[in-house]
């Protein structure tokens, strides 16, 4: 089968899935089986297109594209690139694990969940892997509906709130997405004559700068409220504190990556000149978000949202590396992607586990708990030493690339006066040590101490549980101490998107 | 055999059907035939493409025409389905029903092809007047008396002002055709102008749009469900042919500009806020109707090709999911407690089909992607910024996203909420189940190959 | 020849593996101590073996570096970063030390820890730190460094809190972690200057370009001052040494090891490794010397009036350090390394001897509650005396030399020697000379001030503990005699010295000789007689002793200045002021918004079929009329 | 002013005062004559077009006219009664249940 009919497969199965759940609903187990294997099946064959995956081939790879609505040039068009190919994989390496960390976390509506659950691989598959921009809308999108399901079925008690705020936060950022996304095409129709929707025909564009500025303010908005970015980021907190663990691990470790993808792709090479324009100010938010998030995180009570925080505060990191333009920083950003969805689906599970326990998520509640269920301990530690990116860790990889690449792209500019790249990436880098502050703090009473259990002594974890952990602690230290092999297969993508952003693309200075 | 020779003969069995005793059990299946025949003979004829003149400047017939009748009429299917849910006891409108509709449905048919200002508003009239008639059918409460009043008067006036306009067009362009219409826009009369404003009123108020509407959700309410289901779909999307038949050919632009905007953008506000506290279903959906006659109107911004594309993809998806909606409602003895919001609550746990339907609707209605109801909205709003009018485009947008909240509220409560009202089953729910099945296939092809459906205006 | 210099560093690591696995929970305790205790100690052991025989190959090579590559990490653009090893003369010493004295401290540990629970686990944590430690000395790479360098932070922070339970151990594991991060920060921006002048973290690479005056694109004091910011974090200089006295809270073992011989001296080797930048960074070394000086003399005084024994070690260490700063700063980097080595025998032997005496008192600490031991556990007396007057700086033991070294070239080293550094140092010396005098007396001379069961039960710690310490304490006499400054002169020069001070050589010998027998004398004198003696020193001593015991109130200092604020901010402006007001606040006002007009529109809904037709009508006439005006 | 304009305002006045009368009365009955009133202003400039014209179309639209409105006022009048039979009033502020 060739690679883009495996692509094809890949991007379908869940859905196909999902739809033999309906012959196993009544039993739970079943489902949960089928839906593993699936979700297994579908990381096969990332691997397999992963290690197919050439680096060194620029464009898209095992695409494929056939008109769907041909008269307004729409087009079913998918396909692999060095942008994509990390989280496709990503993706597709988590959906099994959430499935199996999860396990017990859900009892009521098992099949309806897991046909969420699945709907939403499908979206996220999809919206990763589409060239067209209208494909892309429509997965972007998509995505809302079963995870606002899932937080509002199998949520906490405050769910109802934590939907409602997501889809509307959500929704609205992508509605002016929307009339941008209409106004591109349309302009490029003016233009050239031709409408289409595929990203390789909308990367020609060149636009006045006024309309370039429009045009993202649109798109950064419904992405950076996806990353999110602080001010448009107090959705978060309220949506994982609210899902049940499955939904915080899918949110965290893919979801979240949208935004920043979306920035990749879409948003900064589409309209590089107002993207350079306003480089200070995105710049800015990005380190704002790292430190705001990191203080966040410092005095949160509930555990699950000092890793929302944290969340906020890492991928402030992928966003000053994508801002960096340097190619240090943009693989760092793209390495600190794959990262964070590792540890927060890590921290996510590990949190989960403790609450499928303990039934609250009071850090005051627990106590020793390194004491009291070591291997737990041992796995918590792992994890929180990877969030606050210690070496060996792939957090450090992502941190210490992004940080590199952001201040070697500033050192030169202060040179000739512009301070606020340096000063922004200094403070980037003071970052860490508030990351350290936040997850030992959060280690600190959790695991430490004398022991303190909400009601009655823990069990420790499960081999199902060890298991899943193990392989995520695995993968961690792969990334951390090899990340060359990753690196290969992105290096022309970001060398592409680089020199997408840096070129100016104005009408005026046309061929 | 064009489909209107069919629901006539059918017309005339019906009444027959419905005189002699022993007959009176054959109505809904012969209507059901008849439609079904029509809408088929339509799609048929389409496809033949067949175009011809029977009356010369009154009545054309073209594949695009036939299509759209075509469409309509396999959108009443579902409303005459559902129907049996209120509509099957004996004496209580078994065969009144289907008869009134089958009338209602002649004069339908007859507006796609319309080409002079008799035909259509006899075909308008022929419309409306049984609906009337529908409203108080098996007369259950007396809410539905006054709904009907309020609906008779104010479009009794609208039919005044349509008329009124009618005339003063005649009167400076001297010709009843269709035609005339585009010639009194381009004329800086004021005496044209007048006519071809209060026109342009009377097909506001007719479908509801502000400040105009305020009939919609009175009558909606009052009426039963498949009535509504008929009122909010059918005679909009009747309304809405007719609409396009007069701006057939025209540029909008200037100071119609303005008005073709503003009063829809209001609209479009003003329906979906209004919606958010509704607690009454039929209600809230006719708000969120009054919504959607504005972004319908949206579709007339700038020059007229492709805007009856968009006008029908619009309308065939939009009734597909109201009709979605209203053909797995649960039913209930009482018509009251029916439409009531908590009897949705926990519905997913006590019909998970039905719940599933209902939500599928919301979601498109609401214009989430996928469903095919963000589809038809990106194509009127591509049309609206083609015109070159992005801030309405971004207004209306911004418009319809207020819109979102109370569709997902419907969703939270039937998935969310715990159960609160006992189960209710009643006849017709099976086929009210095939009626929403028939719309949710009809939504499926809108979602999966748009392409495909608007090659075929 | 390659794989040996990988193996010395992985070996611990294989250890930590093992034991990590099967001798704790995690692998549900397969391995009993034994096992255990036997994995741990080989694994050093055999890094030691290596070590020598790689230093061998050095030597019989004529000491070209051996450059050992494993990997490749990262290549950006055509910058690499490379996993490599590499050793040289000042790796080799410090490889030697960390691997020795590592070995031995494995070996004591075993006997020290063996009743803990926690056994296997704490000899894993051990092997990992060992592992850190010697990436960070065998690193090619500033970054292969600084993996070991965070790798030795995490060690220390795991083995602080080693007993988690109480929560104070767990509080100042954190603390350690993060005053470490602070400086870490700072090591970050120089290896990011470096990387953006060099394209290259290889750090014979960048320390020839300095030497070589090709590296006018970047200032070589800035670089040096971000790294001597890491080096203060983790070598516990003035601002970041506040983490070190807390990190007592260790067991006695990973004090010697972590925080007296190996790791605490990271900062030192890190800036003798980069010698060739700082030569050319003179303000940068002047900032070395005068923290060290200060960090070297507060860190005496505070440690005067220390009751903990430990504690005392502690300062003591930090003051020692400063010492090594000192000499770092004028340009003697191979002096420094000197004190490293010197310092690593006889403070781990006094830390070890201090680990025994606890041991042998059933855990107590406080030096007023002892007192006579020299006669119940005398091996461990001896050998405490013999690294006091190491440390002490009593002619012919160890800290003698380097100790005189360093203070002679803060005297006269033409690389920013000055007088009063000079000064400074030896009234240092003589509190230090003063302090342990005080340490060794209160503990082993004089009447016992136990109480009676413990007394009872006082005796002499096992073979395991006492054989580590006779080693040492060896070490800590004959350790001086080893010409580290010399050997190491090929690749690190010694700096010059002004001509018109050389001949004061000879006078400042004999100065200090004087200071170090004077300190102790004074000690004695005053802790032998009754102890109202030192009582009425305290009483006329006052303020001054309130400040000391006090230790300058630095972590209140910290507390009030930077921890609380910052908590503060977030909590209240952040969070309550940020997200909950400004944010949410809006948003939800928003939403509130919404629902009421929608009531209003409702009300507009009254539903008089006549107050519709008005708004018909209204609707029309307004159309109308607008339509005609722009007709 | 010609006679034909003539008639066009006694149109306009007759639709007018018939669009009037649906806002201000409140009775039912006299609601329904006022639209009829609407209609014959419509049907009185329908005519005086098509005489001002000599064309058929305007004549023709007014029958249809007729019969439209005679349709309506015949199904008017049953849903009055039946409102009436239920608010014994023919006053229609009284029929305003449905509402908000």
């Amino acid at each position: 089968m060739s690679d883009a009919m495996l692509l094809n497969v890949l991007l379908f199965l869940p859905l196909g899935a999902a739809a033999l759940l309906a012959f196993v609903r009544g039993n739970a187990n079943a489902v949960r089986i089928t839906t593993t294997a699936a979700m297994a099946v579908q990381f096969v064959i990332a691997m397999v297109l992963y290690s197919h995956f050439d680096g060194a081939v620029p464009g898209l790879q095992a695409a494929t594209s056939v008109p769907w609505i041909a008269e307004w040039g729409v087009s079913y068009a998918i396909g692999l690139d060095g942008v994509n190919i990390l989280l496709v994989l990503l993706t597709a390496f988590l959906g099994p694990l959430v499935i199996l960390g999860a396990w017990t976390a859900i009892e009521k509506d098992v099949a309806l969940f897991h046909v969420n659950v699945l709907l939403l691989q499908f979206a996220m598959m999809g919206a990763f892997l589409s060239q067209d921009l209208f494909l892309f809308y429509v997965f972007w999108e998509a995505m809302l509906i079963p995870m606002f399901l899932i937080i509002g079925i199998w949520g906490g008690a405050r769910r109802s709130y934590a939907t409602v705020k997501f889809v509307l936060y959500t929704a609205f950022g992508s509605i002016l997405m929307l009339a941008a996304v209409i106004y591109l095409v349309w302009s490029l129709q003016q233009a050239g004559g031709v409408a289409s929707f595929a990203f390789a025909d909308l990367l020609q564009a060149r636009l006045p700068l006024d309309v370039q500025i429009t045009l993202l303010a649109a798109f950064a908005l419904s992405f950076a409220i996806k990353v999110p970015m602080v001010p448009l980021h107090t959705w978060l907190p309220d949506a994982h504190v609210e899902a049940p663990t499955p939904g915080s691990v899918i949110l965290a470790g893919v979801l979240l990556k949208m935004g920043t993808y979306g920035f990749m792709k879409l948003g900064f090479p589409l309209f590089p000149d107002a993207t350079r324009l306003f480089t200070p100010v995105l710049m800015s938010l990005s380190v704002v978000s790292i430190v705001y998030g990191a203080c966040l995180a410092l005095v949160q009570q509930d555990i699950k949202k000092i890793i929302a925080y944290s969340s906020i505060s890492h991928l402030g990191y992928v966003m000053l590396g994508l801002l960096s333009l340097d190619l240090a920083g943009i693989q760092g950003a793209v390495i600190q992607m794959v990262s964070h969805g590792l540890v927060a689906a890590g921290l996510f599970l590990l949190v989960g586990m403790v609450y499928e326990r303990g039934h609250t998520r009071e850090l005051s509640a627990y106590g020793g708990l390194a004491r009291q269920i070591p291997v737990f301990g041992v796995f918590f530690i792992v994890f929180t030493l990877a969030s606050v990116g210690l070496p060996t860790t792939s957090g450090f990889t992502g941190e210490f690339l992004v940080l590199l690449g952001a201040f070697t792209a500033a050192w030169p500019q202060h040179l000739d006066g512009v301070h606020l790249p340096l000063i922004l990436s200094v403070t980037a880098v003071t970052g860490v040590v508030l990351g350290a502050l936040y997850m030992l703090r959060f280690a600190l009473t959790f695991v430490f101490g004398p022991e303190k259990a909400p009601h009655g002594p823990l069990t420790d974890l499960t081999l199902r549980e060890k298991t899943v952990l193990g392989i995520l602690t695995v993968s961690i230290f792969a990334l951390g101490l090899f990340p060359d092999s990753a690196l290969r297969k992105t290096e022309l993508a970001a060398k592409t998107y680089q020199q997408l952003v840096s070129t100016s693309r104005l009408p005026n200075d046309a061929k | 055999m064009l489909p209107e020779h069919l629901l006539l003969a059918g017309l005339v069995l019906l009444i027959v059907t419905s005189l002699v005793r022993g007959m009176r059990s054959l109505a809904f299946p012969l209507a059901l035939g008849v439609i079904a025949a029509a809408s088929g003979a339509a799609f048929w004829l389409a496809s033949a493409g067949l175009s011809a003149e029977p009356f010369p400047g009154h009545f054309v017939v073209s594949p695009t025409t036939l299509m759209v009748k075509g469409a309509l009429l396999a959108l009443a299917l579902p409303v005459l389905l559902m129907s049996r849910s209120d509509f099957s006891r004996e004496g209580l409108g078994d065969t009144e029903f289907p008869t009134l509709l089958v009338a209602s449905l002649y004069g339908l048919s007859l507006l796609p092809s319309a080409a002079s200002a008799l035909v259509l508003f006899l075909g308008l009239e022929m419309m409306s007047i049984p609906v009337y008639a529908l409203i108080v059918l098996a007369f259950r409460r007396p809410q539905s008396a006054e709904s009907a009043l309020k609906y008779l008067v104010l479009s009794g006036a609208a039919s005044a002002t349509l008329l009124m306009g009618i005339s003063l067009v005649y009167g400076t362009t001297g010709s009843m055709d269709l035609s005339a219409y585009r010639d009194a826009i381009l004329q800086a009369d004021l005496m044209a102008r007048t006519g071809v404003v209060l026109v342009l009123l009377a097909l506001f108020l007719k479908a509801a749009v502000v400040p105009f509407h305020a009939w919609a959700p009175d009558t909606y309410e009052g009426a039963s469900v498949p009535v509504t289901a008929y009122m909010a779909t059918l005679s909009k999307a009747a309304l809405l042919v007719v609409a396009v038949r007069f701006f057939d050919g025209v540029n909008v632009s200037g100071s119609m500009v303005d008005l073709l905007a503003v009063l829809p953008l209001v609209s479009i506000v003003w329906g979906n806020i209004a919606a958010i506290r509704q607690t009454n279903l039929r209600r809230m959906i006719a708000y969120s109707s009054i919504a959607h006659a504005g972004y319908l109107f949206y579709a007339f911004l700038g020059t007229s090709e492709g805007r009856l594309e968009a006008v029908t993809f619009y309308i065939i998806v939009y009734s597909a999911a109201n009709l979605l909606a209203f053909a797995v409602l649960p039913s209930h003895t009482d018509d009251v407690v029916r439409d009531r919001m908590e009897t949705l609550d926990g519905l997913f746990h006590r019909d998970p089909m039905a719940a599933s339907l209902i939500a599928v609707a919301m979601l498109s209605l609401a214009g989430l992607p996928p469903f095919p109801g963000f589809t038809a909205k990106f194509l009127i709003f591509k049309s609206v910024i083609a015109a070159g009018y992005s801030t309405y485009a971004v207004l209306g947008l911004v418009g319809s996203f207020l819109g979102l909240y109370f569709y997902l509220r419907v969703v939270q409560r039937m998935f969310m909420l715990p159960s609160t009202a006992a189960a209710t089953t009643s006849v017709g729910q099976g086929l009210g189940k095939a009626a929403g099945v028939l719309c949710l296939a009809a939504t499926a092809v809108l979602m999966i190959v748009p392409g495909w459906v608007l090659d075929r205006f | 020849m390659n794989t040996p210099l990988a193996l010395i560093a992985l070996l611990p690591l294989l250890g930590f593996l093992l034991n990590g696995t099967f001798a704790t929970a995690l692998g549900g305790k397969r391995f009993n101590n034994t096992v255990a205790a036997v994995i741990a100690c080989a694994m050093p052991i055999a890094a030691f073996a290596l070590t020598i025989q790689a230093f061998l190959t050095l030597q019989s090579n004529g000491y070209t570096p051996i450059v050992a590559p494993l990997y490749r990490w990262a290549l950006i653009g055509e910058h690499t970063f490379d996993i490599t090893f590499y050793f040289d003369r000042l790796s080799a010493i410090m490889t030697l030390v960390v691997t020795g004295v590592g070995s031995v401290i494995h070996i004591y540990s075993t006997g020290y820890m063996h009743d803990d629970k926690s056994f296997g686990r704490f000899m894993a944590y051990l092997n990992l730190f060992l592992f850190f430690m010697l990436l960070l000395v065998l690193g090619r790479s500033m970054l292969v460094l600084f993996v070991g360098w965070e790798g030795v932070g995490l060690a220390s922070y795991l083995l602080i809190g080693f007993w988690f339970d109480d929560l104070a151990n767990a509080i100042a594991g954190r603390k350690a972690f993060i005053t470490n991060r602070i400086g870490d920060a700072g090591f970050l921006l120089g290896m990011f200057l470096l990387y953006r002048a060099f394209g290259t973290l290889d750090m014979d690479t960048i320390n020839s370009a300095f030497v070589g005056g090709q590296a006018a694109m970047v200032s070589a004091s800035l670089v040096g001052f971000f790294l001597f910011v890491g080096a203060t974090g983790k070598s516990a200089q003035i601002p970041l040494y506040v983490w070190l006295p807390d990190a007592m809270a260790g067991p006695t073992p990973v004090s010697a090891l972590i925080h007296a011989a190996t790791m605490v001296t990271a900062g030192v080797y890190l800036v003798a490794r980069m010698s060739g930048l700082y030569m050319q960074a003179p303000d940068a070394s002047q900032l070395m010397a005068v923290v060290g000086v200060l960090t070297a003399f507060m860190a005496a005084t505070i440690a005067l009036v220390q009751t903990d024994i430990k504690k005392v070690l502690a300062y003591s260490t930090v003051s020692q350090l400063g010492f090594m700063f000192v000499a770092l700063g004028v340009g003697a980097y191979g002096v420094a390394i000197f004190h490293v080595v010197t310092h690593a025998f006889f403070k781990a032997c006094l830390f070890l001897g201090a680990g025994s005496v606890i041991h042998a008192l059933g855990g107590e600490q406080d030096i007023r509650k002892m007192g006579g031991l020299r006669k119940h556990i005398p091996i461990t007396f001896w050998t405490f005396v013999i690294s006091t007057a190491a440390i002490a700086g009593i002619p012919g033991l160890a800290g003698f030399f380097s100790k005189d070294e360093i203070l002679w070239y803060a005297f006269a080293s033409e690389k920013g020697g000055a007088p009063w550094l000079w000064a400074v140092g030896a009234l240092t010396a003589f509190m230090t000379a003063f302090y342990m005098t005080r340490l060794l007396w209160l503990t082993f001379f004089g009447a016992s001030r136990m109480s009676h069961e413990v007394e009872h039960h006082v005796h002499e710690s096992p073979l395991s503990m006492t054989g580590v310490l006779g080693v040492l304490a060896v070490l800590s006499a004959v350790g001086g005699y080893i010409g580290i400054p010399h050997f190491l002169e090929p690749q690190i020069p010694l700096p010059p010295v002004v001509e018109s001070l050389e001949h004061y050589e000879h006078t400042l010998l004999y100065v200090s000789i004087a200071i170090a027998f004077a300190g102790v004398a004074l000690a004695v004198f005053m802790y032998s007689g009754p102890a109202s003696r030192p009582a009425g020193i305290a009483r006329a001593a006052g303020p001054v002793r309130v400040l000391l015991e006090g230790k300058y109130f630095v972590d209140e200092l910290y507390a009030a200045v930077i921890v609380r604020p910052l908590a503060w901010v977030s909590e209240h402006v952040f969070l309550k002021i940020g997200d909950k007001m400004l944010i949410d606040g809006t948003l939800n006002g928003l939403g509130a918004f919404a629902q009421r007009s929608a009531g209003w529109l409702g009300r507009a809904q009254t539903g008089s079929l006549q107050f519709y037709a008005l708004l018909v009508m209204v609707g029309m006439v307004g159309a109308l009329l607008w339509s005609w005006r722009h007709v | 002013m010609n006679e034909s304009q003539f008639l066009l305002a006694i149109a306009g006045g007759l639709f007018t005062i018939g669009l009037l009368g649906v806002v201000i009365r409140r009775n039912a009955l006299v609601m329904l004559m006022c639209m009829e009133l609407m209609l014959n202003g419509v049907n009185l400039s329908l005519v005086t077009f098509s005489q001002q014209r000599g064309d058929a179309a305007g004549a023709v639209m007014v029958f249809l006219t007729f019969v439209v409105a005679t349709a309506e006022v015949a199904l008017a009048i049953p849903i009055v009664l039946l409102l009436v039979k239920h608010a014994r009033s023919l006053d229609v502020d009284r029929y305003s249940e449905l509402k908000g």
